[in-house]
């Protein structure tokens, strides 16, 4: 276990390090912060003024330097935009990101672990060429024309869903959830279902190749031989085997359903991290977009450290090692 | 007493047919019948492709799709078979029938505990629970003899070591009281010493349970140590059958007898080995000819002195550390091993898998820098301590043939290229037109046509692939051939062409040959000299006849009493 | 009539099912047509003189009030859509196709050498995979295009967007071909052929390049089939995102991302025929890769 | 875990309960697709955040329901000297939280605002100082003569003094320091509207406030804002029901809301006035060494003549825009009909001047545009490169996001350019001299992009910026804006519509600065 820790620390600080060098790259390069803050009709002076009272008038590795020392100190700056300070603004949209990501993942494995094992079961039966048929067009249409029509289908024409925001939510201390009201739950369909229909089919065509390659080991073969039911062999036995590679891809997904949210909350206006990068992005505000990156990659290395454990607890061989 | 029980397995006539996919229909066994009794073990044997395993899976109902049971009857404890269904009305597969695979290290889960696969056939088969199952489960682990069974329950597979495996492998199939077992080759990835002791337990468990094992099998040895009754396979059908001591001593279908008198013996050495028809003969002893001339040309004939001497030679492997500079584990796979090899002679390495032989030989070849020690090449040191900066021309008088002849060719160059590349790369040839001949001319020295050039390695059969492979490496015009395991992975009737086409290569053309292998009965026909290992170190070494006639270390008189042989038998027959 | 008689023949001989031939037939129409779209296309679209706004939004051809002119109708430039789809579709296939061209370069590259090497080269090269994979492609891919721009002036103008855009798609997916690459390799590497090249005394270069590689290849054409797929999607997003191609050369996930406007406004086809084409090319382009994988894939093959 | 779980579903139920006791009220739910940045006023130069912010907070001078500059919390003014102004103060009047309003909240508010921390200092520049003379008059001291104080007072929100000291909010929050204040978050003003709850991105919701010193025009009681930054979205939500009020609306989708039975869509044209700049550099960027053909008037001309502005119109703006030939907008000072003449379209006679000028077969040259900032920006760009290509500019179009974009216009890297100006905050047509026409200097010409120069300008520039009569500043500025359009110093596109949709029984004035004005508005 503490080798796992290890090697993730190094991984940790080698990822951290490689994030805050693109932050630094975009200190310079991403535009230019000090147009969107000032009025139509400011002077060339008025605009100098603000880029040299924001340092961005300094040389960039003293930029950089001083970047660098805040985040270290804890201390992620104030957004040009609002005025406020990252980590508020950061700690405000993670629940929505949050929240979204957990419905659709759940989403994904709820429907995507059945539906594979289904495929490799009866690769040839109606169903699942049905269900890989639509599995390629989940796969192959982009995320942002699923939202509209979605929206355009059970927001517009049906009525039944919303189509934007969260709806209520309700505060637990700092942490803001919709899952706790009826707007909530239901608010957090439509851009769920788009975000998780990608992962969906990642983790239904993933099980079924799993489970096949698992079908046809000596040691299903075996279980075979010693006459145990077919439902015993299916979904104790070989389900489990297939799972071990979804573990990871699971994690390593949950990376770039953060990422998929920016272009789902901008269709669902999803008040989360990604809308924030978004608007960041366009209003060049350095140091939201720097503490995205950087959490973004806090992310990743948590995720994959938690995947790392769990492996070890799912996989004997493994815990027999790492103990 | 056994004539008013049914036999616990019946099979009369039986067809079994994989229909492909161009619309004809490969007919895997045709016309098989055989009888086993309770507390009988029968042996199935065969070279690969006879049809031995399909036998065994249709039994167990495990035919892969699409094969199905064409004709014929299996009966299992006088209950038929339903070919549709694949089992029979009132025999439970797991219960009745027990298996036994191959791999152990693969037919184990490696994600459920050894109770979790023990005791889950008893429960769903003698539906008992889970406090019962596990003290069953623990006497079994008693019965198949593995140590602190309470521990070992609770184990996982990887935490075992190959043969626990297999006892585990085999306590499960016998878990529910099975009256038969079939067994698929299933000491096939041992070693010797464990080998013996699995049969040892398959044969207790027949005698003592009266449990009938159709046992699947390529070794004859195996065959003459347990089995009571034997069926010879080939292509599909049976050739002969009967009990076990009659059919090896005095074989009557001409196939049974080529294959039983291709198996080498380990009693006495013979000048060939007896094979089912030589290959290619016609235009061998003429490149022969021609090889031995060029070898001469350079000087470089047989003398009779030391060739190759390896001294105190050391390698010792580090597994990595997680950490920078964190020492890992250190695991010496050779340990101070010291010997020499005379020009023209063949030497034998012998051990067990892990002994360290492969490593030699790859130190020998270049492939492995040691850790210590040295090897010269004829004065000069190619690796280890002192090693001289120019090894080119040194690397070519050593070349190396392989143990797997499907691997050991690249399958996406035609042979002719594969050939050429050392002759090339060594300009032992001006031309490509000269390399060109010069690769015919190694083809036909190994026994092909010289149109092989042309084709790519898979429209070859294993024996033919390492005929080639074996040509590859005399392109290189060497004086020592390092062969790893160079007939393990054959079958031995091609073992025996293989084997006295070396014989033949090194009469011809004066080559020395280190021979690596794990077979005892393979060395003794092939070598001059024989080094045994165990372990990373040389135990004992001396001259083939007398290494094997008066061995002086108990490891060897140890290996030497387990290996599973025809020569019992044979031994038997002579005296009757 | 021909074609129908000769088609069971070449199916049986190629293996594959009736829906991956048709899939791979549309796939390969889709492309051929894309790469020919200057000969086939009745306007030139990245021509700025060859349209006239007069002509915005004219309906398809077949309905009411469509113009016979413009077969699928006309975008909100007064571009003629079938050539845009075809100008776009070949945009997109480029920069696809480019993406995986680049990263199956340096993946297989750099698999090899990890593979091969081991030890510290392996080490480096996976870490630095590791570190890459962390940042999912959309993001990496934002963020490339994003400095590139910022960077280049020049680079939103057609010359330039596509090269930047293949850069940014093929830094993350070279990943996946090292990662497969290396595996491959190791085994390769393992087997016995290798080791008699090692024996020979071959230089290593030549071991990778000239023994392991062919050997190594086809996993990356099954990657590479499902990542052009997967590469023309990234593509669309990022345009959908406002980083993609310049509206004067418009891909098709350009073209989706102008049509996403309308969706509203009752000027259906503007949205729905550059999605439509894009998703069959992708579902063909799936299929096939689909099917390449299952075949290449020993353990998905059902055993003889 | 269970207890919070518990906690959580007493807490919806309470909600639940709320929501159904104000569904009573009247609430208008409206949406756009920006966000208020901020609740502080002076940390921010956005338009549309400022025109959010006038529902809590008012200014001492107000821009009324035609736009005419009317009384807010000062009743009166006068100029004392030259260089000073003093105002009467409105009394009786209650901040939100019951604060009373005085000179000292002027006093504090105007310095607040010349703070060098202060984002929107340059929104009033002009200002020196402000002076309590009792409690309720103040005198506000000018750096010298300033024509346009009242216009700028107009956007100057009033803040409670009493609560930025107890807040810690006397001076404005500074990012280069990492300094943040309440304000940033919560708002005293003396509005018409309460802040009740602001999340960014999700929603900000306003009550009326019943004590304000104005009597309401409107018959709300809630307001619930929501930004939708996609325009498939916004017009989904309010065709679902989900809004009362879009603002601004796509103006492709105006005519199918139009047609929707229950909705309804007003428009008008705006202030902001879309304008090219064409560079006056001596070479051009994309073709260095070589003399720049734009210098020639005739050049200019052709390339003006070149565009369809009817089709642009039609197509492009959906008939909502306004053609013009001038570059302020008709309400706005310095406007006159005169100067507000179309160049026709006409290819030929393009042609025939790019021809006399020494270009027959034209020549290559880029624009630049955004393509997320003014109302279908990259298509009107599309369009026009198109239409410069066909009388031989060869036009390469560039479009970027505005975070790039302007940017790198200020830093002068484009030969052409769009640019939008709509003479906010003042609405005078002052800014448009000041910053597009005059030469980069003295704190003039942030704008001027293409390095336009003319002496003529630059004179009447800088008399128009100190000259008190009102009568004679306009008429300098017409005549310099003349002089603009005879040298064709930008060629102006078209005045962009504010186009508004909404469900049937909202009944909301239009306003061509683009603001929403709430407290003009009634729902049904």
């Amino acid at each position: 276990m503490l080798k796992v820790f290890l090697s993730r620390l190094g991984q940790a600080i080698l990822v951290m390090l490689v994030v805050s060098a693109v932050s630094f790259v975009m200190f310079r390069f991403v535009g230019d912060p000090v147009a969107s803050m000032s009025r139509e009709s400011a002077t060339i002076e008025e605009k100098t003024e603000l880029r040299r009272s924001l340092g961005l008038d300094q040389p960039v590795v003293v930029q950089y330097g001083h970047f660098l020392a805040r985040t270290l100190s804890g201390d992620l700056g104030i957004s040009y935009r609002n005025q406020r300070p990252v980590t508020q603004l950061i700690a405000e949209r993670l629940p929505a990101t949050l929240e979204l990501v957990i419905v659709a993942t759940l989403l994904s494995l709820a429907l995507g672990i059945p539906l594979g094992v289904l495929c490799a079961l009866k690769p040839n039966g109606v169903a699942a060429r049905g269900v890989q048929a639509l599995s390629l067009i989940g796969i192959s249409t982009p995320t942002f024309v699923t939202g509209i029509v979605l929206i355009l289908v059970f927001a517009v024409s049906l009525g039944w869903l919303p189509s934007f925001g969260r709806g209520q939510v309700i505060d637990l201390g700092w942490w803001s959830t919709g899952f706790l009201t009826a707007s909530g739950m239901t608010s957090l369909l439509l851009p769920g279902i788009t975000l998780a229909l990608y992962q969906l089919t990642l983790i239904m065509r993933l099980v079924r190749a799993e489970m096949i390659d698992v079908l046809s080991s000596d040691y299903i073969r075996f279980a075979k031989a010693r006459g145990l039911p077919a439902r015993y062999i299916h979904f104790r036995l070989a389900l489990r085997n297939a799972l071990m590679p979804v573990i990871t891809v699971t994690g390593l997904q949950i990376g770039s359903l953060i990422a998929f949210a920016i272009v789902t909350e901008t269709v669902f206006q999803w008040p989360g991290m990604g809308l924030l990068f978004i608007q960041a992005v366009s209003f060049a505000d350095i140091p939201v977009m720097a503490a995205y990156l950087l959490f973004v990659g806090l992310m990743f290395v948590i995720i994959n450290t938690v995947v790392d454990i769990l492996y070890a607890v799912v996989d004997p061989r493994l815990r027999a090692r790492s103990a | 007493m056994s004539t008013l029980q049914p036999p616990v397995l019946a099979i009369d006539d039986l067809r079994v047919e994989y229909p492909l996919a161009d619309g004809s229909v490969f007919t895997a066994v045709e016309r098989a019948s055989l009888v086993i009794h309770t507390g009988e073990i029968h042996a199935l044997v065969g070279e690969s492709g006879a049809g031995k395993t399909t036998i065994g899976n249709a039994v167990m109902g495990l035919l892969e799709k699409p094969g199905r049971i064409a004709s014929g009857t299996i009966h299992i404890g006088g209950k038929p078979l339903d070919p549709n269904k694949g089992s029979a009305e009132g025999v439970v597969l797991g219960r009745d029938v027990g298996a036994v695979f191959q791999d152990p290290m693969t037919s184990l889960n490696p994600l459920f505990t050894v109770e979790s696969q023990l005791t889950e056939t008893m429960r769903a088969h003698l539906k008992l629970d889970r406090a019962a199952a596990r003290a069953r489960a623990l006497q079994l682990l008693k019965d198949v003899g593995i140590p602190e069974p309470q521990r070992r329950l609770k184990a996982y597979p990887h935490q075992l070591s190959g043969g626990q495996r297999q006892r585990v492998v085999i306590a499960s199939a016998l878990s529910c009281d099975p009256k038969l077992v079939v067994a698929d080759e299933p000491t096939t990835a041992l070693d010797v010493s464990v080998q013996a002791q699995i049969l040892r337990l398959l044969r207790d468990l027949a005698d003592q349970r009266g449990i009938g094992i159709l046992l699947v099998t390529h070794n004859m040895g195996v065959v003459a140590q347990i089995a009571d009754r034997v069926t010879i396979m080939h292509r599909g059908m049976v050739v002969e059958t009967g009990p076990t001591a009659e059919v090896l001593r005095h074989p009557r279908a001409p196939y049974a007898k080529a294959l039983i008198g291709a198996v080498p013996r380990i009693d006495a050495r013979l000048e060939r080995f007896p094979v089912i028809g030589e290959e290619g003969k016609g235009r061998a002893a003429e490149a022969r000819a021609v090889l031995r001339s060029k070898a001469e040309r350079t000087g470089a004939i047989a003398d009779g002195g030391p060739i190759l001497s390896v001294e105190n030679l050391q390698v010792e492997y580090t597994t990595r550390g997680v950490l920078p500079g964190s020492k890992g584990h250190r695991f010496r796979a050779v340990d101070g091993v010291s010997f020499s090899v005379n020009s023209g002679e063949v030497f034998g390495l012998v051990g067990e898998s892990g002994c360290g032989k492969t490593t030699i030989a790859n130190v020998v070849s270049g492939l492995l820098k040691p850790t210590a020690g040295r090897v010269t090449y004829r004065g000069h040191t190619i690796a280890g301590e002192g090693m001289v900066r120019c090894v080119g021309p040194l690397r070519q008088a050593i070349q190396m043939i392989f143990q797997d002849p499907y691997s050991s060719l690249n399958s996406r160059m035609r042979i002719g290229t594969i050939l050429a590349e050392p002759i090339l790369f060594y300009r032992l040839a001006s031309s490509k037109a000269e390399a060109a001949a010069d690769v015919a001319r190694m083809i036909e020295a190994v026994g092909l046509e010289a149109d092989a050039a042309q084709r790519f390695p898979h429209a070859f059969s294993g024996g033919q692939r390492q005929r080639l492979s074996i040509a590859r490496a005399l392109g290189a015009r060497p004086k020592l051939i390092v062969c790893d395991e160079p007939t393990s992975s054959l079958d031995v009737s091609v073992q025996a062409q293989i084997l006295n086409l070396l014989k033949d290569l090194r009469d011809a053309t004066g080559l020395t040959l280190l021979l690596i292998s794990h077979d005892l009965a393979v060395v003794r026909q092939m070598c001059d000299r024989v080094a045994v290992m165990r372990n990373g170190k040389l135990v004992e070494e001396a001259s083939a006849e007398t290494l094997f006639s008066t061995p002086q270390h108990p490891y060897t008189r140890e290996l030497l009493s387990l290996v599973p042989t025809l020569d019992r038998i044979r031994g038997e027959a002579q005296a009757a | 009539m021909k074609t129908l008689t000769a088609s069971p023949g070449l199916i049986t001989r190629i293996g594959a099912p009736i829906s991956v031939m048709v899939a791979g037939v549309v796939a390969l129409v889709m492309v051929a047509c894309a790469l020919l779209a200057s000969r086939i296309a009745p306007y030139d679209p990245t021509d700025l003189a060859s349209f006239d706004l007069i002509n915005a939004e004219l309906p398809p051809a077949f309905s009411a009030d469509g113009d016979p002119r413009f077969l699928l109708g006309t975008d909100n430039q007064g571009r003629d859509l079938l050539s845009a789809m075809l100008y776009g579709a070949r945009v997109s296939i480029a920069i696809g196709g480019g993406a995986v061209l680049v990263a199956a370069t340096i993946g297989v590259f750099l698999g090899l050498l990890a593979g091969y090497y081991g030890g510290k080269v392996d080490a480096v090269i996976m870490r630095v995979a590791d570190v890459i994979l962390s940042f999912p492609t959309i993001l990496l891919a934002l963020l490339v295009s994003g400095i590139a721009r910022a960077v280049l002036p020049g680079a939103a103008t057609a010359e330039w967007a596509p090269v930047i855009l293949i850069c940014a798609i093929a830094i993350h997916e070279w990943v996946q071909y090292a990662r497969t690459v290396r595996a491959a390799t190791m085994v390769e590497t393992a087997k016995e052929y290798v080791r008699a090249g090692k024996v020979i005394g071959l230089p290593s270069r030549r071991i990778m390049l000239r023994h392991i590689l062919p050997n190594v290849m086809s996993p990356v054409l099954v990657i590479s089939t499902i990542n052009l797929a997967a590469a023309v999607l990234t593509e669309a997003t990022l345009s959908f995102l406002g980083v993609g191609m310049p509206p004067t050369y418009p891909s098709l996930g350009t073209l989706i991302r102008i049509g996403n406007e309308f969706v509203f406004s009752g000027i259906w086809w503007i949205a729905l025929f550059p999605a439509l084409a894009l998703v069959i090319l992708v579902v063909a382009v799936n299929l096939v890769g689909d099917w390449l994988r299952d075949r290449f894939n020993p353990k998905l093959r059902v055993k003889r | 875990m269970s207890t919070m779980n518990l906690g959580g579903i007493a807490l919806a139920v309470a909600v639940g309960a709320l929501a159904g006791f104000t569904a009573e009220a009247k609430t208008l739910r409206w949406s756009s697709p920006t966000d208020l940045t901020t609740l502080d006023p002076y940390a921010h130069t956005e338009s549309f955040t400022t025109s959010m912010l006038h529902h809590v907070f008012d200014p001492l001078v107000r821009h009324g329901r035609n736009l005419e500059l009317e009384p807010a919390l000062a009743v009166s003014w006068k100029t004392v000297r030259p260089d000073t102004w003093r105002f009467e103060l409105r009394k009786n009047v209650k901040f939100h939280n019951g604060n009373p309003f005085t000179a000292d909240d002027v006093v504090a508010s105007i310095t607040r605002i010349l703070d060098p921390g202060s984002r929107a200092r340059g929104d009033l520049v002009a200002v020196d100082r402000a002076e309590k003379v009792d409690d309720f008059t103040v005198d506000i001291v000018t750096k010298g003569p300033y024509p346009l104080l009242l216009n700028d007072l107009s956007g100057i929100y009033i803040m409670d003094k009493e609560w930025m000291e107890a807040n810690g909010a006397l001076k404005p929050g500074d990012v280069s320091r990492g300094v943040s204040t309440a304000a940033s978050t919560s708002a005293v003003g003396t509005g018409p509207f309460k802040v009740e709850s602001f999340k960014p991105e999700a929603g900000t919701v306003f009550v009326v406030n019943p004590n304000w010193w104005d009597k309401p025009q409107h018959n709300l009681d809630r307001i619930e804002f929501k930004p939708i930054k996609s325009d498939a979205t916004r017009v989904a939500a309010l065709l679902s029901g989900e809004l009362d009020l879009i603002a601004p609306a796509p103006l492709q989708d105006l005519q199918r809301i139009g047609n929707s039975s229950g909705f309804k869509v007003i428009e008008e044209p705006s202030l902001r006035l879309i304008m090219l700049s064409l560079s006056s550099r001596p070479e051009l960027k994309t073709a260095p060494g070589q003399k720049n053909p734009m210098l020639d008037l005739r050049v200019r001309q052709a390339m003006w003549h070149a565009i369809d502005f009817e089709a642009l119109k039609k197509r492009v703006m959906r008939d909502k825009s306004r053609n013009t030939g001038t570059l302020v907008a008709p309400q706005v000072p310095g406007f006159a009909k005169d100067n507000d003449q179309l160049f026709g379209y006409d290819q030929d006679k393009a042609k025939k001047l790019l021809a006399e000028a020494g270009y027959p077969n034209g020549f290559k040259t880029k624009l630049n545009c955004p393509n997320d900032r003014y109302i279908n920006d990259e298509q009107t760009c599309v369009a026009i490169a198109s239409m410069w290509t066909k009388i031989g500019v060869q036009t390469e179009l560039q479009t970027e996001s505005r975070a790039t974009y302007f940017p790198r216009r200020d830093r002068g890297e484009f030969d052409n350019s769009m640019v939008g100006w709509a003479n906010m905050p003042s609405m005078d047509g002052f800014a448009t001299l000041s910053s597009l026409l005059a030469e980069q200097k003295d704190g003039y010409g942030g704008s001027n992009a293409g390095a336009y120069s003319n002496p003529k300008i630059e004179e009447l520039t800088r008399k128009a910026a100190v000259e008190l009569d009102e009568e004679k500043r306009r008429s300098m500025l017409v005549d310099a804006l003349k002089e603009a359009r005879d040298t064709v110093a930008y060629i102006p596109v078209h005045q962009q519509p504010v186009a508004w949709a909404m469900r049937d029984g909202v009944e909301i004035p239009q306003f061509p600065d683009e603001y929403v004005r709430l407290w003009f508005t009634n729902i049904k």
